[in-house]
C-alpha cells in the first residue's frame, strides 16, 4: 500500500456504500484526487443487499453497476477495501489520517476464477445474507463484489483449508502471510460516509426476535425476497421452511421510541409498503400483508406509492404499535397483540411471519469517532463549522432514504472540494 | 466472607401472623446461612403499596415511604435499604427517584416530615433482597452454600410485575428476566424454560376487588406452569405468592381445573437447599404443600 | 364534596387538559402521548377498560371531562407497569391512572359501586389508623364493604382461603384486636395531614 | 491518430481457457481471418507480465488497436486499461466456458463460440478509432442560477465558495423567495426544539459580499442556447434591457407557487378572512412583530387556532394535489409554536391524518410541540364553517371515532407546493371535437429557461409538474445535460433539504462545465470522449435523430441538417439507431462496429443443424445479468452470439435485417424496463427501440420468416436465471421452426 499517493488536495471518503461511492465519484469526476476506503472486502454497502428500491421497485445493483463502471473508468479515484480509519489529526485543508488495513490473504493477481472456494471446506455465517446462510472460508462477497477478488476468512488461516486454497490457485494470488498494515495519509478534506446499521431487534423485547424464529427483520426479509438470496427469492419462514403468505410488518421497531432510537428512521414505512408489494409479486391474491403503524410516513411525491398499496384489498393497515408478540406453540405462528387505536379494537392476530421494520442506527457509535465532531443526540453528524474539513454524507448525517443520501453525498462532495480548492489557492 | 449488614424494610405482609410471614421465616434462615444481618428500620410504616392511591394523594403517599427512609437514615445511615416485598421495594425506590427528580417535591416532603420531627435525604440505595443476592454474592457464591441440591424438581420462575417493572433487576429484560431460573439452577433444581407467563400480572391488589378478573389471570399463570411441566412455582413477591397459591380452590371450582401447584419463595428454595429444616424454610406456611421440598428438608 | 367538582368545572372552563395537568399526579404528561396504543395493548385487564389509557389521554385532550372522571377504567389498573415499561414516550401511565382515580375520588364523581375504589379507600384508612396494614380487619371490612348480606356471602366463599391462611399461621384471629401498629402514630398522622395540606394549597395556586 | 492502424489480438489461456479451448486455433483465426497484425497468447494475460507484453506492443510495435480475448469487459478492467488506443474485449470466460458444460460433446460448439467471439472482437476494434476531444466547448465555467430563493442563493454561494462565478436571475424585486416571507424556519440543528431564524439575511449578505456572484433582480431568462461549457443566455430586466452572457452550466431553482386555496371552499377559504394558508400565517406572524398574532377579520387577538393538515393534498379529488408536500407537518408545528411561545394559554390544535416528522430532528420537534402544549388530533376535516366571528371546524376524530365540531377563531390550511417547472414540453395535445389538435394545456405557463432547443423551451416534467429525476441512485440526472434542478421545483421539500439539494446541484453544474471543457461525457458514460458525427451527404433531413434524442441534444441548423451538441450528448446512440440512412456514428461505437461483429460470425450450413442466435444485450443490465448467470454456472445455448450494446435505443434496424439476411435463425433483443417506472439509463432508449422493433414484423414478412424469430424483452440486471432462459427459449423455438433458409 506504499504506492498510495495523497496530498492536502486529496479528498478521503470513508465508507463505500451508496453515499461514499457517490461522494467519491462526484468529486473525482470534477477532476479531484479521491481515495475511497471501505471496511469490508467489497464496496456497495447496505443497498447492495437490497432486492428492490421503493418506489420504483427497480434493482439497486443496477445503479451500482453504473457506479462501478464509473469507478473503473476514473483514474482520479482509488478504492481501498478492508481499510478502517484509526485516527484523524490536523485541521481543514491538512489532515493526517491513519488507516488500518486488514489482511485479505488474496492479492491483485486474483482473477475471481473461484478455484480456491471449490477446495475449501470450512463454512461461516454469510454476513451478506445477514447470517441466514453459510459461505465458504474462501469467498467472493457477491457477484457484484468490487474489487472483484476473493477473500480468505481469517478463521481458516493456519488450517489445511488455507493451504488447500493456496494450492488451488494457479495465479499465486493467495498470500497466507499477509499481515495487518498501517497506512498514513495526508488529505485536505474527509467525507464521512459510514452509513447505518439496523437497530438490534433483540433489544425490542416484547417482540421476541431473540425468542421466536418467525420474527425477522426487514433487512433479512430483503434477502429472502431476493432471487440471489439464501432462499432463491422464496419467502420461506425460518421455523419450518414453509412459505409465509400471511405476513405482518411492524413499523417503528426501535424507532420513535425513547427506549430505543428517539428518531424516526424515515425509510421503514416506505420499506414495508415495498415489502407488501413483494408479497403481492410472489403470491398474487393468495398473499396477505398487515402493516401495523403509528403514522405512515410516505413523504412528498412518493405518497402515491402509499396510496397505491392502500388500494390493495390484501393489505391491511392497522394504526397501532403492536404491544407484544407471543408464539403459538403448535404452529410456531407469531401472534401480534395490541389495540387498533382507530376506534379502540383489541386484536390478537396470528401471522405466518412477522417482519420488524427495524430502525436506522448510525454505524459509528457517538463516542467512537476518530476525531471530535459535532454529533446530535441521535448520533448523526451535524453540519457545523466546528467540524472543519470533515463532512458527513448520507446516513452519517441523518436518517435518509437512498435518493436523499445521494443528494446529500453530492453536496458533501462540493463541500470537500471547496476545502481542497481553497488549499490549492484556486479561488477566482 | 465478612458479615453483610442492611437496613431492612420487612413490610406489613411479612409481619408475624401476616400473609407472608412464611416468607420472612425463610428469608431469616437464608440470611443466617449467608451471614447477612438485617437491621429492621425502627418503627417503619406501610408504603401504601400501589393501592393507597384512592385515599392518599401523591404527596401523602410519597411521605409514607419518605418517613421510612428518614428513619433508616437515622438508624443505619451507611447501610443500603433492603426490602423483601416487591411493593415495598418499588414504592420506596420510586419515592427516592421522584424526590431526587424534583427539588420542589423534596422540599414539600420534608416540610411534611418535619411535622413528625423527621428529615429525609433519600440517598441510601434502595434494593430488593434478590439484588443483594445476585449483586453482593453472585450465583457462584450462592451455589457454594448448597448442601442439599434440589435435584429433579422442575420449577417455574414466576417473576411477576413489580420486582421486574419499571426498575427490574439490573441487566435483566422486562419481558424475559432470567434471574429466578438461574437461582433455581444454582440450587440444583431444573428451571422451566419458555415459561411464557413469567412476567404476567396476577391482578395484584385487585385480586380482592376484582376477584373474577384476577383469577382468570392467575389461572393462565398456573396453567402455563403446568404446560411447562413444572412441579412448583417460585416467586420473589408476596402478593404474587398469595394470589397464585391461595385462590387455586376457587379457580378449580370455577374452571373445574385440578390445580394443586405449590408456590414458594426463592428464599424457601434456598433455605431447603442450604440444609435448613422444613420449619426454618417456612414450608409449614404453604397452603399447598411443597412435598418434594419437605422430603429434601426432612432428610 | 361535589361542590369541589363544580368549582373545578368553573375554574378550567372547557380546558380539561389544563385541569388534569394542574391537579392530577403526573398529569402534565398527558399531552405527550402520540396515540400509538402500546399501553392499551399491554394492559392485563385491558379488555375490561371502557377506555384504555391512550384513549383516556385523547379524551382528556378532547375535553370529555365527565366521561373520563366517572369512568371505571382507571380503577382497572393493577399497577403491573407494563405500559410504563413499553411506552415509547416515557409516560408514567400507571401513576397517571392512579392520579386520575384519586382525583375523581376526591371530586366525588368516581363510580359509586366501584369495588377497587372502595378497597383502595379501605386500605388507606386501615393503614393510616395504625401505620401498618391489618390484613384481617382489612379483609373483614372488605367482605362487608358491599353491605352485610353480600359480606356474609363473600365471607363464606372466602372462608376456605381464610382457613388455609389461618392453618398456616398467615392470618390470625388475634389480629382483630389490636394487632400490628407503629409506635409514633401521632407523628405519622401529622405528617400525612401536612402533606395533604401542601397538596391542596398547591392546587389552589393554579 | 495519424499513424496507420495496427491491430493486436491477445488471447488469454488463464482461468481454464487454455484447458477448455484450443487457443492456438483461436490465434490462427485472429491472424488469418480477422487480419490482426500482432497475435499473442498468454497464460495469464491480466498479470503484470501479460499487461506489460501488450503495453510493449503499443509502445514499440505501433499497436494502436487492441482486441483482448479473455474475460468479460466487466472483469479486470484495471489491468486492461491503456491510453490512446482503441480496445475491444472478447468474452471467452463468462461468455463461453462458464456457460458451457465441460464435456466432450460440448467441446466442438464451445470452441466455435470462442472462435466467433475472437473474430468479432478483432473486426469490432478494426472499425473503432480512439476518440478525442471534439473541442466544441468554449471552456465557460460560470454558473447561471434561475431563481433567487433559498435554493438559488445557496447554489450560487456554494459554487462561489468552490471558486466558480455564479449569476442569479430572480424575477422578483428581492432575493429570498418564499423564505423571506417567513418569520422563522424549522430547526436545522440539535436540539430541534424551537423555530430558527430563516437564515435569509445571512445568505443575502454573503451574496452581496462575494464578487464572484452577480445578481439580476426583476429579471428573466428570455433565451438560452448552446450546451455545457458554452451556454449563452439572454437576461432581460423589467426595464427592457437585455444582456447576453455565457455560462458553463445552469441551475434551475425556480421554486414553487402556493396552491390556490380558493379551490377549497369546503374548508372556508375565501368565505372567511380568518381561514388562511400557511403563507398567510407567516404574514400575520411577521405583522405581529413579536406581539400577539391578530386575526385578519377584526384584528382580534387569536386565542384558539386550528391547523388543518393535508388541505387539498394527498387526494385524487378534482383540483387537489395527489402528493404530500413533505414540510407541512413540521411547518404547522413551527407555526403553532409562534402562538405557544408567545402565550401558552392560546389553544393550538393540529388536525392530521399521518403526522410526518422524519429524520433526526423531526421527532424531536414534534415532541417539543407537544411539550409546549400543542394538541395533535388524528382527524379528517369535512368542513370549516364561519358564522359571524366564530369559525367551526367539522372533523371526524379517528381515535375516538367521533364527529366533532371544534370552535376556532383562526384556521390555518396546510396547503401544498405547486412546482414552478415551466412549460410541460411533453404535455399530450388534446383534440377538440372537430379533431383539431389543440396545444397542450400548460402552454399558458411562462417558460423558465426559454431554451432554443429543438425539443422545447424547458426541462421535461417527470410527474405533477416537478422536474425531478426519475432515478433513485442518480437524483440529478435531468434530461437536459448541464442543466440541474434543485429545491421544490423538482420535488416537494423543506428548507433544509432544499439547501442540501442546491449544494449538490452546484457540484453537478461545476462538474458539467469542467467535463465539457475536456469533451468528456456526463453521466452515465462519464468520461467517454466519443461523440456522434454524421455524413451530411447521406442525410435525408428526416429529423428522426433530433426528435428521438432523449436528451434533446440535437438541434437543426439553417439548412435543417441535424446539429449535434456534443456536450449535451450522453452517448447512448439512440440517434444512431434512429437513422434510417445510417449516417450517424461514434468513433468507438457505430453501425459498423456492431454490424461487423454480426457479419463475422461463422454461419454454418443449413444442414449442420447449428443455428445461430444473435443476442443484442444492453450493456448496463442484460449483459451484466448474463455475466452473473455465468458466475453462477448457469448454462445457455452454444448457438447464441451475444453483443453488448450501449442502449437498446442504439439498435439500428439494419443490424436486424442484415442478421436475418445473412442466415441468423433467431434474434433476441434485451433492453431495460420502459414505461412509467422505466429503468433505462438513457430514459427513453428502450422505449424508442421497442417502437422501432415493431416495424421488424414487416421485414420478417417481406423475407417470409416467422415473426417468432425476433423477440424483444425487458431484462433486469437481476435476471440471472431468466436472461439465459430467454436465449434457450429462442433456441427451442428455432428448433421447432427449423433453420433459416437464408444461409448461403
Amino acid at each position: 500500500m506504499s504506492d498510495v499517493i495523497a496530498t492536502n488536495q486529496t479528498i478521503l471518503v470513508v465508507g463505500g456504500g451508496i453515499s461514499g461511492m457517490t461522494a467519491a465519484l462526484e468529486a473525482a469526476e470534477c477532476g479531484k484526487q479521491v481515495i475511497l476506503i471501505e471496511k469490508s472486502p467489497s464496496i456497495g454497502g447496505r443497498v447492495s443487499q437490497l432486492y428492490r428500491y421503493f418506489p420504483k421497485l427497480c434493482h439497486p445493483i443496477c445503479g451500482i453497476e453504473i457506479n462501478l463502471r464509473r469507478i473503473k473508468a476514473n483514474r482520479n479515484l482509488r478504492v481501498i477495501s478492508m481499510a478502517e480509519v484509526t485516527s484523524i489529526t490536523g485541521e481543514s485543508g491538512n489532515y493526517s489520517v491513519n488507516i488500518k488495513l486488514s489482511p485479505r490473504y488474496v492479492n491483485e493477481n486474483c482473477t475471481a476464477c473461484g478455484e480456491c472456494a471449490k477446495v475449501v471446506e470450512a463454512e461461516f455465517d454469510d454476513e451478506f445474507n445477514y447470517n441466514l446462510s453459510k459461505r465458504k472460508g474462501a469467498y467472493l462477497v457477491s457477484n457484484m463484489a468490487y474489487p472483484q477478488r476473493y477473500v480468505l476468512d481469517s478463521g481458516i488461516i493456519g488450517s489445511d483449508d488455507a493451504d488447500k486454497a493456496k494450492a488451488a490457485c494457479k495465479y499465486d494470488a493467495i498470500d497466507l502471510d499477509m499481515q495487518e498494515q498501517s497506512l498514513d495519509l495526508t488529505v485536505g478534506a474527509v467525507i464521512w460516509a459510514t452509513g447505518w446499521r439496523p437497530y438490534d431487534a433483540a433489544k425490542i423485547q416484547p417482540y421476541g426476535y431473540d425468542r421466536y424464529e418467525n420474527v425477522i427483520t426487514s433487512l433479512e426479509f430483503e434477502r429472502l425476497a431476493n432471487p440471489q438470496g439464501p432462499t432463491g427469492g422464496k419467502l420461506l419462514r425460518p421455523s419450518d421452511g414453509k412459505e409465509a403468505k400471511d405476513i405482518a410488518f411492524i413499523q417503528c421497531a426501535g424507532s420513535r421510541d425513547q427506549n430505543h432510537l428517539k428518531h424516526c428512521s424515515r425509510i421503514c414505512c416506505m420499506g414495508s409498503l415495498k415489502h407488501a408489494n413483494y408479497v403481492r409479486e410472489k403470491y398474487g391474491d393468495d398473499g396477505k400483508s398487515t402493516i401495523y403503524y403509528i403514522d405512515i410516513r410516505a413523504i412528498d411525491r412518493i405518497d402515491d406509492f402509499h396510496r397505491k398499496v392502500k388500494e390493495d384489498p390484501n393489505v391491511t393497515f392497522t394504526k397501532s404499535k403492536v404491544a407484544s408478540i407471543t408464539e403459538d406453540k403448535e404452529t410456531a405462528n407469531p401472534i401480534c397483540h395490541g389495540v387498533d387505536t382507530e376506534g379502540y379494537n383489541r386484536y390478537s392476530n396470528p401471522h405466518d411471519l412477522v417482519v420488524l421494520a427495524v430502525g436506522m442506527e448510525p454505524s459509528v457509535a457517538k463516542d467512537s469517532f476518530p476525531i471530535e465532531l459535532v454529533i446530535n443526540e441521535e448520533g448523526f453528524i451535524e453540519q457545523d463549522p466546528a467540524n472543519g474539513g470533515i463532512f458527513a454524507a448520507g446516513c452519517s448525517a441523518d436518517a435518509l432514504d437512498v435518493n436523499r443520501s445521494v443528494q446529500n453525498a453530492t453536496a458533501s462532495a462540493l463541500r470537500a472540494i471547496q476545502v481542497v480548492n481553497r488549499t490549492a489557492g484556486m479561488e477566482g | 466472607m465478612a458479615k453483610k449488614e442492611y437496613s431492612f424494610y420487612p413490610g406489613c405482609s411479612s409481619q408475624k401472623a401476616a400473609s407472608a410471614s412464611n416468607y420472612q421465616t425463610s428469608v431469616a434462615s437464608m440470611c443466617d446461612e449467608l451471614d447477612i444481618q438485617l437491621n429492621e428500620i425502627p418503627d417503619w410504616n406501610c408504603c401504601s403499596a400501589s393501592i393507597g392511591f384512592a385515599g392518599g394523594g401523591e404527596l401523602p403517599r410519597l411521605a409514607l415511604s419518605a418517613r421510612n427512609m428518614a428513619l433508616s437514615e437515622q438508624a443505619h445511615p451507611d447501610q443500603d435499604i433492603v426490602a423483601t416485598c416487591a411493593a415495598c421495594w418499588l414504592a420506596t425506590k420510586e419515592t427516592q427517584e421522584r424526590l431526587h427528580g424534583d427539588d420542589a417535591l423534596m422540599e414539600e416532603t420534608n416540610q411534611a416530615l418535619a411535622e413528625g420531627g423527621l428529615k429525609v435525604k433519600a440517598n441510601q440505595n434502595v434494593r430488593h433482597m434478590v439484588e443483594v443476592l445476585i449483586e453482593d454474592f453472585g450465583y457462584d457464591e450462592l451455589g457454594k452454600h448448597v448442601t442439599r441440591p434440589l435435584e429433579g424438581i422442575k420449577i417455574a420462575g414466576y417473576v411477576g410485575c413489580q420486582t421486574n417493572r419499571p426498575f427490574g433487576i439490573d441487566g435483566e429484560s422486562f419481558e424475559n428476566p432470567k434471574y429466578l431460573d438461574k437461582l433455581v439452577e444454582t440450587m440444583g433444581a431444573d428451571p422451566i424454560n419458555n415459561y411464557d407467563k413469567k412476567v404476567s400480572c396476577c391482578g395484584g391488589a385487585l385480586a380482592f376487588s376484582e376477584p373474577e378478573k384476577s383469577q382468570a389471570l392467575i389461572k393462565d399463570i398456573i396453567e402455563s406452569a403446568y404446560d411447562g411441566g413444572a412441579d412448583m412455582i417460585v416467586t420473589p413477591c408476596p402478593v404474587c405468592q398469595l394470589n397464585v397459591e391461595a385462590y387455586q380452590d376457587h379457580i378449580n371450582a370455577k374452571y373445574n381445573t385440578k390445580f394443586n401447584m405449590p408456590v414458594v419463595y426463592y428464599s424457601t428454595l434456598m433455605s431447603v437447599a442450604y440444609g435448613k429444616d422444613a420449619k426454618q424454610a417456612g414450608l409449614d406456611g404453604q397452603i399447598i404443600k411443597a412435598k418434594q421440598l419437605e422430603e429434601i428438608a426432612g432428610k | 364534596m361535589s361542590n369541589l367538582n363544580t368549582e373545578m368545572v368553573e375554574k378550567y372552563r372547557n380546558n380539561f387538559l389544563q385541569e388534569v395537568t394542574a391537579n392530577v399526579e403526573e398529569g402534565e404528561w398527558v399531552k405527550m402521548c402520540m396515540q400509538c396504543g402500546v399501553c392499551s395493548g399491554s394492559c392485563p385487564l385491558g379488555p375490561y377498560w371502557d377506555h384504555p389509557p391512550q384513549e383516556l389521554f385523547m379524551m382528556i385532550r378532547a375535553g370529555k371531562r365527565e366521561e373520563v372522571l366517572t369512568s371505571s377504567s382507571m380503577w382497572m389498573c393493577t399497577s403491573c407497569y407494563n405500559c410504563v415499561a413499553r411506552c415509547p414516550r416515557g409516560l408514567p401511565i400507571t401513576h397517571i391512572m392512579h392520579g386520575l382515580a384519586h382525583y375523581a375520588d376526591r371530586l366525588g364523581i368516581a363510580p359509586k359501586g366501584q369495588q377497587t375504589r372502595k378497597f383502595a379507600n379501605l386500605f388507606w384508612d386501615n393503614l393510616t389508623k395504625t401505620g401498618r396494614v391489618n390484613e384481617l380487619r382489612l379483609g373483614i371490612s372488605l367482605y362487608f364493604m358491599n353491605g352485610f348480606a353480600a359480606g356474609v356471602k363473600k365471607a363464606l366463599s372466602m372462608a376456605g382461603m381464610g382457613m388455609g391462611m389461618m392453618k398456616t399461621k398467615r392470618l390470625s384471629p388475634m389480629e382483630y384486636f389490636g394487632g400490628h401498629s407503629i409506635k409514633d402514630k401521632k407523628g405519622l398522622q401529622a405528617i400525612l395531614k401536612k402533606a395533604k395540606e401542601i397538596e391542596l394549597a398547591k392546587e389552589q395556586k393554579f | 491518430m495519424a499513424d496507420e492502424k495496427k491491430i493486436g489480438a491477445y488471447i488469454c489461456k488463464g482461468c481454464g481457457l487454455g484447458d477448455r479451448l484450443n487457443t492456438s486455433q483461436i490465434a490462427t483465426i485472429a491472424e488469418r481471418e480477422a487480419k490482426a497484425n500482432v497475435v499473442r497468447e498468454h497464460d495469464f494475460l491480466c498479470s503484470e507480465e501479460g499487461v506489460a507484453m501488450i503495453q510493449n506492443d503499443i509502445d514499440n510495435e505501433g499497436v494502436n488497436h487492441v482486441a483482448i480475448c479473455a474475460c468479460s469487459r466487466r472483469a479486470k478492467s484495471e489491468a486492461f486499461n491503456f491510453d490512446n488506443i482503441a480496445m475491444s474485449r472478447a468474452n471467452l470466460r463468462e461468455g463461453v466456458i462458464w456457460v458451457r458444460p465441460d464435456t466432450d460433446e460440448a467441446k466442438e460448439t464451445t470452441q466455435e463460440m470462442a472462435e466467433d467471439y475472437a473474430r468479432m472482437a478483432v473486426f469490432e476494434v478494426n472499425f473503432m478509432t480512439p476518440p478525442a476531444n471534439s473541442g466544441q466547448s468554449k471552456g465557460e465555467k460560470g454558473i447561471l442560477v434561475a431563481g433567487g430563493g433559498i435554493s438559488g442563493m445557496t447554489a450560487a454561494v456554494e459554487a462561489a465558495k468552490a471558486g466558480y462565478k455564479a449569476t442569479i436571475v430572480e424575477k422578483s424585486a428581492t432575493l429570498g423567495g418564499t423564505a423571506a416571507q417567513m418569520l422563522k424556519r424549522i430547526p436545522q440543528h440539535s436540539p430541534y426544539t424551537d423555530p430558527e431564524d430563516t437564515g435569509v439575511s445571512e445568505l443575502v449578505a454573503a451574496i452581496e459580499a462575494d464578487d464572484k456572484i452577480t445578481v439580476y433582480l426583476n429579471a428573466t431568462i428570455t433565451k438560452t442556447s448552446g450546451a455545457p461549457g458554452r451556454f449563452s443566455a439572454d437576461i432581460s430586466t423589467e426595464s427592457g434591457s437585455t444582456v447576453t452572457e455565457n455560462f458553463g452550466a445552469i441551475i434551475q431553482a425556480s421554486g414553487f407557487e402556493a396552491y390556490d386555496a380558493n379551490q377549497l371552499p369546503e374548508l372556508g377559504y375565501g368565505k372567511s378572512a380568518d381561514v388562511i394558508d400557511q403563507a398567510g400565517l407567516e404574514k400575520l406572524a411577521l405583522e405581529a412583530n413579536g406581539g400577539s398574532i391578530k386575526r385578519p377579520s377584526d384584528g382580534k387577538e387569536v386565542k384558539n387556532v386550528v391547523f388543518v393538515q393535508c388541505a387539498g393534498q394527498r387526494s385524487d379529488k378534482e383540483g387537489h394535489l395527489p402528493y404530500c408536500s413533505g414540510h407541512c407537518c413540521l411547518t404547522s408545528i413551527k407555526q403553532a409554536m409562534y402562538f405557544k411561545d408567545q402565550n401558552p394559554d392560546i389553544d393550538t390544535t393540529v388536525l392530521y391524518s399521518d403526522l410526518r416528522t422524519p429524520g433526526a430532528g423531526g421527532e424531536d420537534f414534534y415532541r417539543s410541540g407537544q411539550d409546549k402544549g400543542v394538541i395533535f388530533t388524528k382527524g379528517t376535516v369535512s368542513e370549516v364553517k364561519s358564522s359571524g366571528s366564530e369559525l367551526t371546524v367539522n372533523f371526524h376524530d379517528m381515535i375516538l371515532n367521533d364527529d366533532v365540531e371544534l370552535g376556532a377563531d383562526l384556521v390555518v390550511l396546510a396547503t401544498g407546493m405547486v412546482p414552478n417547472g415551466g412549460v410541460d414540453i411533453e404535455a399530450v395535445p388534446v383534440k377538440d371535437e372537430d379533431g383539431d389538435e389543440n396545444a397542450a394545456v400548460e402552454v399558458s405557463v411562462d417558460s423558465i429557461l426559454n431554451l432554443d432547443y429543438r425539443q422545447g423551451p424547458d426541462l421535461p416534467h417527470l410527474k405533477n409538474g416537478f422536474n425531478d429525476s426519475h432515478f433513485i441512485c442518480f437524483p440529478y440526472e435531468t434530461r437536459r445535460t448541464g442543466i440541474y434542478t434543485c429545491g421544490p421545483v423538482r420535488r416537494p421539500m423543506d428548507m433544509l433539504q432544499a439547501t442540501e439539494d442546491a449544494t449538490g446541484a452546484a457540484l453537478k453544474a461545476i462538474q458539467a462545465a469542467e467535463n465539457a471543457e475536456l469533451g468528456r461525457a456526463a453521466h452515465p458514460r462519464s468520461g467517454d470522449l466519443s461523440f456522434p458525427t454524421f455524413r451530411m451527404e447521406g442525410c435525408t433531413q428526416c429529423k428522426r435523430c433530433t426528435v428521438e434524442c432523449p436528451f434533446g441534444a440535437i438541434d437543426e441548423d439553417e439548412e435543417r441538417y441535424p446539429q449535434f451538441n456534443e456536450s449535451r450528448c450522453r452517448r447512448c446512440g439512440t440517434c444512431m439507431g434512429a437513422c434510417p440512412v445510417r449516417v450517424i456514428s461514434f468513433e468507438n461505437y457505430s453501425i459498423d462496429t456492431v454490424g461487423q461483429q454480426i457479419k463475422n460470425v461463422e454461419m454454418p450450413d443449413e444442414f449442420d443443424e447449428k443455428p445461430r442466435i444473435l443476442v443484442l444485450a444492453c450493456e448496463n443490465d442484460a449483459y451484466p445479468a448474463l455475466d452473473m448467470a455465468a458466475m453462477n454456472g448457469v448454462e445457455y445455448s452454444a448457438f447464441a452470439r451475444v453483443i453488448p450494446i450501449r442502449c437498446l435505443g442504439s439498435t439500428n434496424l439494419i443490424w436486424v435485417t442484415d442478421a436475418l439476411n445473412s442466415g441468423y435463425d433467431g434474434i433476441v433483443l434485451m433492453g431495460c424496463k420502459k414505461g412509467d417506472d422505466y429503468q433505462c439509463h438513457f430514459v427513453k432508449g428502450s422505449e424508442i427501440a421497442n417502437d422501432r422493433m415493431s416495424k421488424v414484423a414487416d421485414t420478417l414478412q417481406s423475407l417470409s420468416l416467422e415473426p417468432e424469430r425476433v423477440a424483444t424483452y425487458e431484462v433486469a440486471i437481476t435476471d440471472t436465471e431468466r436472461a439465459p432462459q430467454l436465449i434457450n427459449d429462442m433456441a427451442e423455438a428455432v428448433e421447432k421452426m427449423g433453420m433459416s433458409p437464408f444461409k448461403f
